[in-house]
C-alpha cells in the first residue's frame, strides 16, 4: 500500500498559499476539520475561496478564518449563524455565492467522478439560473452546473488508515466524502490513524486513492450548534 | 384560527403509512409529533440520515449526530447514514414522498419564495431549492399574513423564487388550501371558528371556496 | 420503519410481465441475484429487456433466462461466456445492444441520483457515439449519456434488514447498489434477512428507501467463473 | 525478441512507487508478476477494488471476490471495495495513474482498437472505452504483429476503435515505442537481438529511430 501519513495539520497544509480554493467537509460545525482550520489560522495565509456547506459560528469553525480575514469568497449554501460574516458581506469585503445544497453536493460528486457538468432542476426559474444553461428532459427543465475545480480538498473522518481509507461516523459524514473525492490534493484528518488491515474493505467509505495526505487530529472539540434534548420523564 | 402546533397536526394528517417523509426548519419539525400512531413513517434530514428519531435525553447528545436543522438527534433501528450526494440524489429521483416545508410567500400557480428578503442579509437557501424542485409533494406550512398584516398567498410572488410551479397544498392557521394546477387557491377546510369571508379578506390571491367549505375536524 | 418484507422470490417478481425492462445486479456470475432469475425462469415471462454488466454462461445467470428465450433485447458491456448468447445473436433472436461498463454504471447512478443525462468521455470517436450529442468541457470531447429508465431493479445483497436497507460483501457488490437506486421498482434478495436495528446505520450501503421488495434467498450458488488459485509451497 | 513475460517484465519498469494501476486482460496481467521489490503500487481492478491481491490458495478462494477477469483473487491490508460507479469515477476522475492493456491495433496518432472485428462475434468493450477515453497515461501490451504477419502498428485503425488519441507508449516483443504527440511511433528501445531494420519491417506506420536506438537492458 502507499504511506499518505504526515506529521500533522501544519505539514497537511504546509503547500496551501494564498489565493487558493480549499473545500472543506461538516455540515454546520458537524464533521469539521478543526485541526487544519486552526492550522489555516495560524500559517495565515490569506485570499482563500472557501467551498463548504456552511461558514462556521464567529467563534469556531471557519468563523475562525473569517475573523482574520483569510477567507475572500465564500461559496456556501447556507451561513445563517455567523455575525462576522454578516458584516463583512455587508461591508463588502467578503465575496459570498450561495449555492443549492444539492447542487453543492452533486458539483462535488461530479469532479470526483470526472463528470464535467450534471443536470439538477434546483434553481430553474429563480435567480439561481441566471446566465445558466437551462435544459429540458422529459418534460421538466434543469440546469446544467459544472464541477468543481478545487486545489485543495480537507475532511474530518473518523477513522483513517495509513494507505488514506476513510470511514466517517454517523452525519458527521455529510460532504466529506463527496469532497475527499472531489480535490486536486485531498487531505484527511481523522480521529484515529490506524494501521492497514484494520478496516474492514467493505465498509470503507472514501478510497485511498481518493486521499493524498492523512493525520490524526487531536483535541477534538466537537461543538454542539443546537443543543436540542429530550428530559428523561 | 390554529396555532402552530394545530398546523403542524392538521399536515400529520396528510402523512400516509409507508411515507418517506423530509419537514423543514420551523413548524414542519412540529409535524414529527403528530404523526398518527400505526403509521409507520422516516423521516429524512437531509444532510445524510433516513430514520430521524427524537431529540436524545439529556446528556446523551452526540455531536456526529443532528439534522438538517443543525439539532441533537438520534437514530432508529433501521436507519440508515449516507453522505450530502446520495441524499439529495434520493430527493432529486423523487424518493421521498411529502417535503413539508415552510414559506414566506406562495403564490396562486404553486411558486414559492423563502430564502431572500432583499435589503436584508441573505442567509441562503440551504436545501430548500432542492428539495421543491424535485419532491413529488410539497405542502407548504406557513402564517397566513405576514407581520405587516399581508397576504401571503398571493397572486405572484413578490420576493425572489425559490421554486415554480411546485407547491400543492397550503395549511395555514386559516385552512386547507390546495394550489390548483390551473392556477388558484382552492379551500379545502377552515379552521375552526373561521369563516369563508375572513379567510377571502386574507387571501390576495384567487380563492375558489364552495358554499359548504367544511370546518377543520379536529 | 416501513416493512418491505415479501415471502419469496416468485412473490417479489409478481408482478413482472412480458416486455417489462429489468436491470439486474452482478459482475460476471459475481453478486447475481439467483433467485429471481430461477422465479422469472419459472414464470415464463417473455420479451424482457434485461440491463446488466454481462449475460451469464450458459446454464447459470442470464443464460437461464436465455436458454427459454425470454430476453429480447440485452443491454450490457461484455458478453463473452455464453454460447447460447452468440447463437441467439447471430440468428438475429436476440437485440444486443453493447456499451461501456462506466457508462453502464453511469447512467444508472444518474437514474438513481435524479440527473436526466450526464456527461463521459468514453466512446468519443467511436461507434458509441454515433447519433449522440458529443459536447467539450476545458478542450476534452465529452458524450451525453442519459439515465436509464428500468422498470425494474433486481439486486442481491449480503444482508438485508426488514426496511430494505442493504449491506454488499467483497466484489459482489459491483453494479447491485448503483442499480438498486436506478429501479422504479427495486427487488432484493439477501443472504440474511435481519431485523432492524441489526446493521450499523453507517455501513449500510444502499438506504431502504431505494429498496421496494426484500426477501432472504435460498440455495446459493455462487458459482466461481475463472477459478484460479496459488498452490501452497 | 521478447516473449509475453518479457513484454510484462519491461513494462513493470514503467510503473513508479505510489502509482494506482489498472491491469488489462492477457499480458497486462502479467505486469503484476514483476512489480519492482520496495516499489507500493496499488492495482485497481474496475469491477470495485482497490488494492488487488495474488490468487488466493487452494481451497480458499471466495466467489464473492473476483477482478474484472472475473478470476479469483485476494485483497490486501489496506484495500477498499467499491461499487461499479465509483470504480469508473476515479478511473474518469484520472485518479488511476496508469492504465496497461492488450489491443488489436494501436494508430500512429495514439488511436487504438482492441473490442470488435466486423463479421465476428462481439463481446463488448467492458471497461475498456472508459479506460481509454479517461486514463492520463496508458500503456499498450501486444504482440507486434496479428496472426496474419500484419503489423498492429498502424498509420490509422482499420478495425472499430475504442479510443482515440490516447496511447502514449506501446512495448511489443520488438520494441518499445513512444506515440509522438504529432505522430509516429518513437523507438526508445529494441528488444534484445533485434535490429532497427526488423522493427521497421514490421511497422506499418511512421516509425522514428535514431541510428544508436540502444537494446533493452533486462
Amino acid at each position: 500500500m502507499i504511506n499518505k501519513v504526515v506529521a500533522n495539520a501544519d505539514e497537511a497544509i504546509a503547500d496551501i498559499t494564498n489565493g487558493k480554493t480549499l473545500m472543506l467537509g461538516g455540515f454546520g460545525l458537524c464533521g469539521i476539520p478543526e485541526n487544519c482550520i486552526s492550522a489555516l489560522v495560524k500559517k495565515e495565509v490569506k485570499e482563500l475561496t472557501c467551498i463548504s456547506n456552511n461558514a462556521g459560528v464567529d467563534d469556531f469553525g471557519l468563523g475562525l478564518l473569517l475573523h482574520k480575514r483569510q477567507i475572500k469568497k465564500m461559496i456556501a449554501s447556507y451561513v445563517g449563524e455567523n455575525g462576522e460574516f454578516e458584516r463583512q458581506l455587508l461591508s463588502g469585503e467578503l465575496e459570498v455565492e450561495l449555492i443549492p445544497q444539492g447542487t453543492l453536493a452533486t458539483r462535488c460528486l461530479a469532479a470526483g467522478y470526472g463528470m464535467p457538468a450534471i443536470f439538477t432542476p434546483a434553481g430553474v426559474g429563480t435567480e439561481v439560473a441566471e446566465g445558466k444553461e437551462t435544459r429540458n428532459f422529459n418534460g421538466k427543465d434543469y440546469l446544467m452546473e459544472y464541477a468543481f475545480d478545487a486545489d485543495f480538498a480537507i475532511v474530518k473522518a473518523w477513522k483513517g488508515d495509513t494507505a488514506g481509507n476513510l470511514v466517517f461516523r454517523s452525519t458527521s459524514r455529510n460532504f466529506n466524502p463527496v469532497m475527499a473525492m472531489a480535490g486536486k490534493i485531498t487531505i484527511a484528518e481523522v480521529e484515529e490513524l490506524v494501521e492497514v488491515g484494520t478496516l474492514d474493505p467493505d465498509h470503507i467509505h472514501t478510497p485511498g486513492v481518493y486521499v493524498h495526505r492523512i493525520f490524526q487530529g487531536k483535541n477534538y472539540e466537537k461543538r454542539i450548534e443546537q443543543l436540542t434534548v429530550r428530559k428523561v420523564d | 384560527m390554529l396555532d402552530k402546533n394545530g398546523i403542524a397536526k392538521r399536515i400529520a394528517k396528510e402523512i400516509k403509512d409507508g411515507y418517506y417523509v423530509n419537514l423543514g426548519i420551523g413548524i414542519p419539525t412540529l409535524v414529527a409529533n403528530y404523526i398518527p400512531e400505526g403509521i409507520n413513517v422516516v423521516l429524512q434530514s437531509e444532510n445524510g440520515l433516513l430514520g430521524m428519531g427524537p431529540f436524545p435525553f439529556e446528556g446523551e447528545e452526540d455531536p456526529d449526530l443532528i439534522n438538517a436543522g443543525k439539532q441533537t438527534i438520534t437514530t432508529l433501528p433501521g436507519s440508515a447514514i449516507f453522505d450530502s450526494a446520495m441524499s439529495f440524489g434520493m430527493i432529486r429521483s423523487q424518493k421521498i414522498d411529502l417535503t413539508i416545508l415552510g414559506a414566506m410567500e406562495v403564490s396562486e400557480n404553486g411558486d414559492i419564495a423563502n430564502w431572500k428578503i432583499p435589503g436584508k442579509m441573505v442567509k441562503g437557501m440551504g436545501g430548500a431549492m432542492d428539495l421543491v424542485a424535485s419532491a413529488k409533494n410539497i405542502i407548504v406550512a406557513m402564517q397566513h399574513v405576514n407581520k405587516a398584516g399581508e397576504s401571503k398567498l398571493l397572486p405572484a410572488c413578490t420576493l425572489p423564487l425559490t421554486g415554480i410551479k411546485c407547491i400543492k397544498k397550503i395549511v395555514t392557521e386559516l385552512g386547507v388550501f390546495d394550489v390548483l394546477p390551473e392556477g388558484g387557491f382552492k379551500l379545502l377546510e377552515r379552521a375552526p371558528g373561521v369563516t369563508v369571508d375572513e379567510i377571502r379578506k386574507a387571501t390576495a390571491g384567487k380563492l375558489y371556496a364552495d358554499d359548504d367549505v367544511p370546518e377543520m375536524v379536529g
